[in-house]
């Protein structure tokens, strides 16, 4: 399979770093179509959780919002919200919270909340939902988004939910004791947090992208690991998974 | 003790300038038809609690309504922005509304603890988060077993709640089913509820002892409106009204399209024009 | 990730003298078969936690295993006392069982607050109730907002939670509905849960969405045990066995029929002797 | 209907109390007899709730326990016992909490839990359940049990569950804001707190009573009202519905 674009690929890259033991809080967008694309690849099992309340779901086409009839149509069972957030997220029973960003910093910190001063935001964004929760209460956090410096800055306008922080201990030194990012996966690359500072590094690399294209689309000094990887491109069944996947669920939201 | 009456009177009745009111369903069953029996009504000062706004506070707060918005995600989930609360913000236009913003975990913990009559929320939360510091609502507790700081924000208690139902029985029972929400703790947290309904049973006898069923002694007014969470769903009757959504985008986006539309499919339209809109989204039962 | 193995395996992999154990089930679904077997496997030195402890925990704390109960009635329900419970009490025999009271509502807070991942609950009570006096770990937090002085008790974290329900499906999720009582907060609350049920379907792709399920990655053993709730009853499957209730009064009066009592029916026993104690008590499908 | 026995009165005068608008918390006993023959006679619309989580309950036989099938069978809704305590009792929506007592002294405290010492119990009682919180979230208690000296006491052993403590404004001094033990109904008669000092004061003797039997079943000097009423007899209906109740629980407790 030659052809892709770099958001398939991204997608593709995500799905691969699920597994069928894994328990996956979802967010929507590229973390929804990643966690599916894993389910109907190679992580049949995979628990999905969305939350609107719905356990285990397994939808036909991707869900506009979270909430979805086809989520609940499809899981093992629905519960309330107030249940979502305190046995299932807040019980520590999630083991990857899956989340985009509209901006992030190389310490996993995610901002969705505003551009500007708070109070006097230059661009009001629809604010964390979930987001503040998953990102301390899952035990690990994958983050996907499509590279760009706007997106992609040294400090971030609001700390919508912390990643590390300052890097280093600082999860530990608030309380934190869950891992919080762990993988990064952009349309360019794949991104995992330095041991020690837990500045994101770049471990793999989409075939054909250079360091000058991840750095190009980013706004900090980016950090290659010693020795940098190829990622494997989307495999035939990978890609005509999502595909058909995007297909549906163009299909199915554009309504009758 | 439910009644049955028309919306109208049902928001009549319970709605008041400068109310505290939840209109609640998460994504699914969203009262849509009362919130636009309530613009066409006018009130004014409203402080609306709801975890994810979408486009109902975003009809309300253009339209000049709402004084002050209490919120976890205001977005138009899966398509965007909410541009109506973006010009209300970023622009005061029409008018400035102040905003009270949380998580969507301290939300949920809010409205259970409003059931649950308890002053205070308290759960594991915020950590690290920016919330805490722009929002003096929330507060902290120490655990005495751990010494463990707990996160604290005070119960939601709205003067009343609205939320659209599948059916009620002739008693006034109200059962909720699919994607429950927050729904019952909204109605449970208020001092006063109105539902609206797809329809009327004779009784719950043969539902299953679980399913979420609020008593009629919970519950004040009921109004059968068909359709009314419309463009959002109603389990087992109409799916999801995706293009709508996408298309509030493009209407929501421009001052004098968005009053152009809110003219012509609310204040000029009546509850009973939301069956129609489903027609074409009903499910086989 | 739930392991379908038989009841003496699970109950020997996954108890250990020692341990903090809930055998929980709110009057329906009382986990009888898994109690018997760890009498017979012969536990030791046991923190019993349980609501409403009845005949099980009368069996145990008779056949000296308990070292501490964590409870809120410790009654035979409808019929009076615990007469096994009284003697070790009252008189030491067979051995002394340190106790530590509280109210239902603060048993249900505390799973709840287990279950949630909370070091404690949080509740309006205890007020003017003489166990705050005696209880050492009730004590309290003050609400930031209002300044109302609110119960705190520490949550219920078991090492084990046995359950019986009505059945799995082959991925191992558990299905529980009727009285579903305290059941998906102490599975979910303790390190590793263990579940008895009366049978195994394919799927519950047909089960109404809204009703009590534990998906399989929150249990660890599943043992298929029909019958095994009794003189308990399965919602759906078999009735309560009243009369056993009236007759354990007899039974538990006297220490040499109370072993009599359990040699015969707990130490001989096995398994799948419960199948045909409820072969009478069953309900139509 | 001329012939009944004082347990028989003291069951249809509790059962009188209740209307079909209130919200009751059904304690097992005599409460649960009087709240199912109000439903069964004047009060068709109770709502009947048990602490296993039953709402609505209408059972055709007496519960033995408070959560025999039964009850479930014909709840309209039957929630978690965690939900029972929290959105129901603790959210202030029950009307009335109806106790039994093992003791009880004349400011309607109870004990439930044991006679002697806490520590070093004479006898071990089966304790409180849900009577501590009926007792403070309930907006009304009503008590109801068989008069005697060993019952009816001047001191109570152990608080289980708090009435007015030493009367007056004491429950208002705890911060309870509920109404607190408004109504006893024994064998003999019918019992109601002083507005000031809260005392029960009897107000009503069952037919054939004497104000010396009241005072020789009770340990501590009786107050009555001023004007002492007669309760009426138990109708024919009232009679009825009772033993057929009675009889019909009797038949299915024994078993088959």
């Amino acid at each position: 399979m030659s052809d892709f674009t770099p958001n398939e690929m991204m997608t593709i890259a995500a799905s691969r770093a699920l597994t069928s033991s894994d328990v996956c809080f979802v967010g929507i967008g590229a973390p929804s179509a990643a966690c599916n694309v894993a389910r109907l690849t190679h992580a049949p099992d995979i628990t999905l959780i969305y939350e609107s309340g719905t356990i285990g779901t397994a939808p036909d086409v991707l869900p506009l919002s979270i909430g979805d009839g086809e989520l609940c149509d499809t899981a093992l069972t629905t519960v309330s919200v107030p249940e979502m957030f305190r046995y299932w997220l807040q019980g520590g029973r999630i083991t990857i919270g899956f989340l985009g960003a509209a901006q992030l910093d190389k310490y996993g910190n995610i901002n969705t909340t505003v551009i500007g001063d708070y109070h006097k935001p230059k661009t009001r964004l629809p604010g964390g939902g979930g987001a503040p929760e998953i990102a301390t209460s899952s035990q690990e956090v994958y983050i996907t988004m499509a590279q760009s410096k706007r997106g992609m800055v040294e400090k971030i306008d609001f700390y919508t939910s912390f990643g590390h922080g300052d890097g280093g201990d600082h999860r530990k030194r608030l309380g934190i004791e869950t891992k919080g990012p762990t993988l990064l996966i952009t349309d360019l690359a794949i991104w995992k947090p330095d041991p020690e500072t837990k500045e994101f590094t770049v471990v793999s690399m989409h075939p054909g992208v250079t360091r000058e294209m991840v750095q190009e689309t980013c706004g900090w000094q980016v950090k290659f690991a010693d020795n940098v990887e190829e990622t494997p491109p989307p495999t035939e069944l990978e890609l005509k998974t999502l595909r058909d996947l995007k297909a549906r669920t163009d299909a199915a939201h554009k309504g009758k | 003790m439910a009644h049955f009456i028309p919306l109208e009177q049902a928001v009549r009745e319970n709605l008041k300038d400068g109310d505290t009111v939840a209109f609640e369903g998460f994504t699914h069953l969203i009262p849509t038809a009362a919130v636009h029996e309530a613009i066409r009504q006018g009130f004014k000062d409203l402080t609306l609690v709801r975890m994810t706004p979408d486009l109902i506070y975003d009809q309300m707060v253009g339209m000049g309504m709402v004084k002050k918005m209490i919120f976890s995600y205001v977005g138009n989930p899966g398509v965007g922005l909410l541009r109506r609360v973006r010009d209300s913000v970023e622009n005061g236009w029409p008018r400035e509304v102040e905003i009270e913003e949380h998580s969507h975990a301290a939300m949920a913990n809010a409205y259970e603890a409003g059931a649950a009559g308890l002053p205070l929320a308290v759960f594991r939360g915020y950590r690290g988060a920016g919330l805490a510091e722009v929002n003096p609502n929330i507060k902290s507790i120490t655990c005495p077993f751990t010494g463990e700081k707990l996160a604290a924000v005070p119960a939601v208690r709205p003067d009343v709640t609205f939320i659209h139902a599948q059916k009620a029985d002739k008693k006034g029972n109200v059962l909720i089913e699919g994607i429950i929400g927050i729904q019952k703790e909204a109605v449970l947290a208020a001092k006063r509820a109105v539902v609206t309904v797809e329809e009327v049973v004779d009784d719950f006898s043969d539902a299953h002892p679980n399913l979420c069923i609020l008593p009629h002694w919970t519950i004040t007014a009921i109004a059968v409106v068909p359709g009314g969470a419309h463009p959002s769903y109603t389990h087992g009757y109409y799916v999801r009204d995706n293009a709508s959504y996408l298309e509030w985008d493009q209407v929501a986006a421009d001052r004098d399209r968005f009053r152009a539309w809110m003219e012509e499919n609310v204040i000029k339209a009546k509850p009973e024009d939301f069956a129609a809109r489903v027609e074409k989204l009903r499910v086989a039962k």
